[in-house]
């Protein structure tokens, strides 16, 4: 008999603050299990932003940073300049990193800051009561588009990976989703994908990752999965946006 | 028929959320109505051990790290 | 000077803060002082909701209620463990006793087990239970008019929800029901 | 008109739209989250706009553009929100654009906590942009008082073309208490002229710029600001005194402090000691001259805040070594109860019988 | 005989304080000229940035403000929200807009914002004295890139008409030069072809203008362009990124 | 060792590097621009690292990832570029992460002008960050002062966790003077041991945090900060006094306007006037006991500032009524001349006479 | 043969920055290395006006609208 | 108390600042105190730049000259106008005679004029003509030691640019044989 499935060690061993069914525990858990994996727990740091993730540096059995609200990039930079050889990451939300954290993420993409990102995206402000997100669906309703976010009024929801892939200096950058067994299969993939291109020293890496916020929502959990996958996966499309890498590898 | 796999959970880790539930491909997984948990919740159980192949959806779906998955 | 000073808590879901809005609204129908002040802190996410609601005929100064409670409404036992001892002496406890099964432990106060989620069940609608702790409330404390609570969730609950009124009421009579026969007994 | 029920939050909101408030540009933060969330829902029934910005700063830029043409604008924060916003605040005050700005605190430093908290007294008062500039700081202590000052403080920044801030707590943007619009009538306030509007051809461009490039031409223009400051400090003080005759100690606080201290008051005022409060309103400018009003038997001065204490400087300015100040609080978010004020003042009276 | 070139009346009669030989009076000029024969001069209301064309708001012979350095596009939306038929544009450097003030730009065409943005690209930061910009070239030397900019240290140039070309608010963006008269020419048109977006309510248009800066790049003025010709363009290729009045015009 | 002619932003970057700093990010902004400039030279070639933020956010963001990793970091800036660091210097005193932030003011408010001004003294000393929290506050009045303090700024930086603040204005940013770089002993620093470096499997993740979501905790986090405050108020006072003795008159200014003065009072007294000079090294803590050393016989104190007068605030507060206050200053970016100090005090005491 | 153009300077706006010059297709305009103007720089002018065609280059390069430009 | 205070100033371009600073230097050199200041502000755009150099013995308390200037050097006329006034009486003002036809407009100061550009023409070099006045200069006021100063510019040039030395030497001596001549006649 083999354990073929286990908490993972990157994780401290405490209940998180997540609500019941909130995807962020997912994204925990393949974040720190690529951090188990690629070996580097005891040589990482990690930028919690804040968010609902706020206490990602309660979870994470590592070195932690909390950088203020969109900052994390610019944090993680200030790490990796003074310790190039450690392994530097940050965990951010949409409205962290898309919204008030719009130019720093851009500018460490830009500098080819070798640091990695998983940025989660559900769509809406979870921790401050469900507001909208730059990134909140057109029609959604949200405590400040009460009536459905207006694309004439707020605008269409803003893709950062599309956006990101065209900065030169971005290396690896991809979209997935934890609708589902396949795509959570998927999703670790790509976290340790963009981790170890880090390791390879190729530059800025970030994987945006399609979550739920069922609280802010108000969909039950597992519902909430479905709400993500037929609405969100046709706006915000799965797959890779840039790979240095395999460019590189067409170059030659 | 002999299970293949075999699901433990840390029933007081559960917060209930029902997402293995959903993700079981046998349908094996429920939420216990009788228990309340120490953080309050009903805690999910696997109903029908026997039929358990130990595929991991339920655990890879677990916000919670509740789940430890064997295979036989 | 007449001051009621009530801690209403319980889980969210429970219907804690609306039964403190009522009280609250209910008190500022009958031209009194009030003032509801909700916990808004990171202990929401876990589940737990708490208010503090005042009415006298004074103009109200700290608005906190701590310490110097004249009542509580308690819904679950996280919140019986944190708020009893916040009732001065001959305070008022109602407590959810289909939820709670632990005892009050002081004995310098007056207590209600008000199996409130019990009789709202067999209403038929286990929200309500929150109307039935309301109106053993009032049948201890008088603090106001049951017509001004029943007129403030009219208001709350619009023409749309209208319908909802009579089991509401039914309940909080209910609960009145229930609170004035442990007076009796007790 | 009726009183309503109303969260303060929610109260600042509807007042803010009695007052002719057309646009709000918010990011959100608890504990104030409400007044966007209010504003989204409400202002387009009036025809007006909510835009959630990218952030504060951006929130305070759109006002900048906003009250450039002539709009009343409002944007609202807490603590490290309105950090942020402090390079844009400067760049109010230099341009002379009238706003309204509210902090409800909470407490810091950094990401703090998200409970109620005084500790931006220094950032209110004394701002953290750059040159010397001042904004007429409010701060109301009740639901119903937030309704006035922010009806008032649109009145004001118009006067003056001044950012005015309207400062509170968690406690008074989260509680309900009934309040009562009562639409007063506006001062009489002067024309626009200034906005840049579109010159529709009949004027000369209109310029809304806060840089001189020239030292000697900006001088004049700090001059000119420091007029209307200095008139303000003459004409705006505000406080609320009580009990002030033959007090013993008088205990200076403000806001939801002020409200838990005159419970403290009265409660020993009633054990026969003489306790006055005096209430600062306005905490710039400072309310000098209610100082002015307290009696000679007054031999202490009880400081009051949630914080570790930053009033204090404001009271050792005006009371020139005349009295004894002390101090006492709490801060990080821990509302100061009752009993603690009591206890502190009969430690001071007591220890000086 | 016919007068075929005199000054425009979209700019004040002054002097500017610009160094000889410097773009910025041509993209003033071109800016000035759309405005006038668009007839919006009544009702235009610019933004200056901060940045060598702070003072452009005594050259524009319309209402300006000026905005903090960077926060230009979000004063242009508090404007445009408060008078939605006024004409609303901002003229910005590439230390303003690229640097300091990405999170304005980009979300003012995440939310369509309807106003127009003159981009200038000098490749550095003019009025401060010829420090690295994000958009500095590899290798070219500024004083804070003393050894020409280093790619590795510092990141690849960011191309901003191709990164905001990626959001969907975003109705026109175009990059244009102002090296030669053709180039000129069709700078101009460009940035009218965006005005006539704002008047036709179409949502959020931006120009890049490939500028010169003599001064600090230690170029005299004619061979300045000839600079830029050769190094930027190259890097930052002319053309149209987006224009949603096409794409909609194909979708029909 | 030879002293050396350097421009006082270079000579700070000279400084920094001496002291042991290899990191330093910050953004272009007149007129502190050569001291990035010095950087991105200099830092290089001692292994260390010069990185061009994309703003004065990102900048002191930076500075906190790099002094949670343990670095000796600086960054620098200007008015403007100060106010937008605020919410980032709020979070590095809420995290207790120590480093050297130099601020060459300019005239403001707003954009202002680029011209020498000392108008950030509010923002230096109170901050507009949210929450509780103080920096140590060097003002350095040569170039060579700026030197030492430089030095001095990062080991008490690191010995208090804090941020230090080093201010200066475009004269001293942009003057030259010969200087000598003398290398201290450092003080008795504590290890870093609470820096986030990788546990390296041998230790319990280390945090670095500004968070308290539990009001209490905050709340002892403040007591223990405030605490810290308290032992640097009673440790690092500095200032210089001259002429204080039998002194009729006492100028109180800091930085170029400290000279200034020192021009005025020397003309005055070798025409037989009594006057001294105070000058405030540290405006954070303001040096209180410097003044406990004014004689007898002194009646007024005359604040000298480039800005309509900001100190004059921590003057009222130590001098507690016991002397006239006097004010003179220019402002915007203009420099006061010996001759308006002189007037000024021969106004004062002659109407006094 | 008749000229075509007819080019005007504000001389006392020009900074001397030579640009006219180089997009001049037919190299007609110099700098006036004689006259300082009022801003203190030698302003450009016109050579060779009988060979101006007014095809307005110089004007479009010019940053400082020094140059009018009229056609027959 | 011996006492330099000297303003310099003309276009950008002109070495003006480099005046300073190897004045400055070549007074640091003899053990003085010295400060050199120059302006930045926007000015500076339209091409002008001064600066303001003091050498004395005793410590320098304000850096900033003005209005009380020993000696001025002034290389175009928009500076001669604007600083003219700061010389004290007695004060020597050194005037650029090549680009400045205008003279003096003071009777109560000492005037050179130099025609440093002319000079540095026929040396060959019009870019020396700095020190052309700087010769000048320290003819006139003796404020540094000759020696020093070239020193100063011999650290300045380095090894790179060693070979201009003699180019700026002879510049510099010809200024003070032009000052020096003026001095016996005038
Ligand atoms: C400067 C600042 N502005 C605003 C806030 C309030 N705030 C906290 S979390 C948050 C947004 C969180 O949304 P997101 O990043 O999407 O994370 P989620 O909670 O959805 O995971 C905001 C606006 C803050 N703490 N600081
Ligand atoms: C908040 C702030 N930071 C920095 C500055 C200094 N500053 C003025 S202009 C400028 C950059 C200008 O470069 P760019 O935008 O490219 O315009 P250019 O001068 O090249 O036209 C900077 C950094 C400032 N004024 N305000
Ligand atoms: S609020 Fe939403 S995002 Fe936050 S923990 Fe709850 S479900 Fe998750
Ligand atoms: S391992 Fe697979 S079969 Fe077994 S309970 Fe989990 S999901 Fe169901
Ligand atoms: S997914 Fe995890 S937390 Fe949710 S019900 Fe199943 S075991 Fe419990
Ligand atoms: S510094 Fe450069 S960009 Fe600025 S005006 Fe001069 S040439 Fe133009
Ligand atoms: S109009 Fe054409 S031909 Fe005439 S001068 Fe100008 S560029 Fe030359
Ligand atoms: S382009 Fe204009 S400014 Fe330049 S030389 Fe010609 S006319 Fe003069
Ligand atoms: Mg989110
Ligand atoms: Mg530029």
């Amino acid at each position: 008999m083999a354990v073929v499935f286990e908490r993972t060690k990157g994780l401290r061993p405490v209940s998180t603050h997540y609500c019941p069914g909130c995807t962020h525990g997912i994204i925990h858990r393949l974040t720190a299990e690529a951090l188990e994996e690629l070996g580097v727990l005891d040589r990482a740091i990690g930028v919690a932003p804040v968010g609902c993730s706020v206490l990602a540096y309660n979870y994470f059995n590592c070195d932690m940073q909390e950088a203020a609200h969109g900052r994390a990039p610019a944090v993680a930079t200030g790490i990796k300049r003074v310790l190039p050889d450690k392994f530097v990451f940050t965990y951010q939300g949409d409205g962290d990193l898309a919204s008030i954290g719009t130019a720093e993420v851009v500018h460490a993409a830009h500098r080819g800051e070798n640091i990695s990102i998983v940025f989660v995206n559900n769509a809406i402000y979870g921790m401050t009561g469900g507001q909208m997100a730059p990134t909140t669906l057109a029609g959604q309703r949200t405590t400040t588009s009460p009536l459905g976010r207006d694309p004439l009024h707020a605008g269409y929801p803003i893709r950062i990976a599309e956006m990101l892939a065209m900065i030169p200096g971005a290396a690896f950058i991809e979209r997935v989703s934890v609708d589902s067994p396949a795509n959570v299969r998927k999703a670790k993939k790509a976290i340790k994908r963009a981790f170890e291109i880090q390791l390879e020293g190729k530059g800025f890496s970030l994987v945006e990752v399609l979550s739920t916020c069922p609280t802010n929502w108000g969909i039950e959990p597992p519902l909430a999965l479905k709400w993500l996958r037929e609405n969100m996966i046709p706006y915000y499309p799965l797959g890779n946006f840039r790979d240095k890498t395999k460019e590189e590898a067409t170059d030659e | 028929m002999a299970a293949k796999g075999k699901v433990t959970f840390s029933r007081d880790l559960c917060k209930g959320c029902g997402l293995c539930v959903s993700a079981c491909p046998l349908k094996i997984l429920e939420m216990d109505r009788e228990t309340i948990n120490e953080k309050g919740y009903n805690p999910a159980y696997c109903a029908d051990p026997q039929k358990c192949i130990g595929c991991a959806n339920c655990a890879m779906m677990c916000p919670d790290q509740v789940i430890t998955v064997e295979r036989f | 000077m007449n001051s009621e000073r009530t801690i209403l808590a319980g889980f969210g879901g429970q219907g804690v803060m609306l039964m403190g809005q009522l009280l609250t609204q209910a008190g500022m129908f009958e031209g009194k002082e009030v003032s509801f002040l909700p916990s808004y802190g990171p202990e929401m996410r876990g589940g737990t909701a708490n208010c503090g609601v005042i009415i006298q005929t004074e103009p109200i100064s700290s608005p906190v209620v701590e310490g110097n409670a004249t009542s509580e409404i308690i819904m679950n036992l996280p919140s019986l463990l944190k708020f009893e001892k916040d009732l001065i002496p001959g305070g008022k406890l109602l407590i959810n006793s289909s939820l709670i099964e632990r005892k009050a432990s002081r004995s310098d106060i007056e207590v209600y087990y008000i199996p409130s989620s019990d009789i709202a069940n067999e209403l038929g609608n286990t929200r309500v239970s929150n109307m039935v702790m309301l109106g053993a409330f009032i049948e201890v404390t008088g603090a106001v008019d049951s017509e001004n609570v029943f007129h403030a969730l009219e208001e709350r609950l619009g023409e749309e929800k209208a319908h909802l009124m009579e089991i509401n009421r039914d309940a909080f009579e209910r609960g009145m029901e229930c609170a004035r026969k442990q007076r009796t007994n007790g | 008109m009726a009183k309503i029920l109303m969260k303060g939050n929610e109260a600042v909101g509807e007042a803010a739209i009695r007052a002719g408030c057309r646009f709000f540009f918010g990011y959100p933060i608890t504990p104030q989250s409400e007044l966007p969330e209010y504003m989204s829902l409400h202002l387009p029934k009036v025809g007006g706009v909510y835009l959630q910005a990218e952030s504060e700063i951006a929130a305070i830029n759109m006002v900048y553009g906003a009250a450039g043409c002539g709009a009343r604008v409002m944007t609202g924060s807490s603590s490290p929100g309105i950090a942020l916003k402090q390079e844009g605040i400067s760049y109010m005050a230099g341009a002379e654009l009238p706003c309204v700005i509210v902090n409800m605190m909470r407490g810091g430093p950094g990401l703090g906590s998200i409970q109620p908290a005084q500790s931006d007294y220094f950032q209110s008062t004394r701002g953290g942009g750059d040159g010397d500039y001042r904004l007429l700081v409010y701060a109301p202590a009740s639901v119903q008082e937030m309704v006035d000052y922010v009806q008032i403080a649109f009145d004001k920044a118009d006067k003056y073309r001044n950012p005015v801030l309207v400062v509170g707590d968690g406690v008074i943007g989260q509680m309900m208490e009934p309040v009562e619009f009562v639409s007063k009538p506006a001062e009489n306030l002067p024309e626009k002229d200034w906005a840049t509007t579109g010159t529709g051809g009949k004027r000369e461009p209109n310029i809304i710029n806060s840089l001189y490039l020239d030292a000697e031409k900006l001088e004049r223009h700090n001059i000119h600001l420091s007029k209307k400051y200095s008139y303000m400090q003459e004409n705006e003080q505000r406080w609320e005194a009580t009990g002030l005759e033959g007090a013993e100690l008088v205990i200076v606080a403000y806001g939801t402090t002020a409200r838990i201290a005159r419970s403290a008051m009265d409660n020993l005022n009633k054990k026969g000691w003489k306790i006055g409060l005096l209430r600062p309103i306005t905490l710039w400018p400072f309310p000098e001259k209610g100082f002015q009003l307290l009696d000679e038997t007054t031999k202490h001065l009880l400081v009051v805040e949630m914080s570790m204490g930053q009033m204090i400087d404001d009271v050792r300015i005006v009371n020139e070594g005349k009295r004894k100040i002390h101090f006492t609080g709490r801060s990080g978010g821990v509302i100061p109860s009752t009993s603690l004020i009591e206890e502190k003042i009969l430690e001071i009276l007591e220890r000086s019988e």
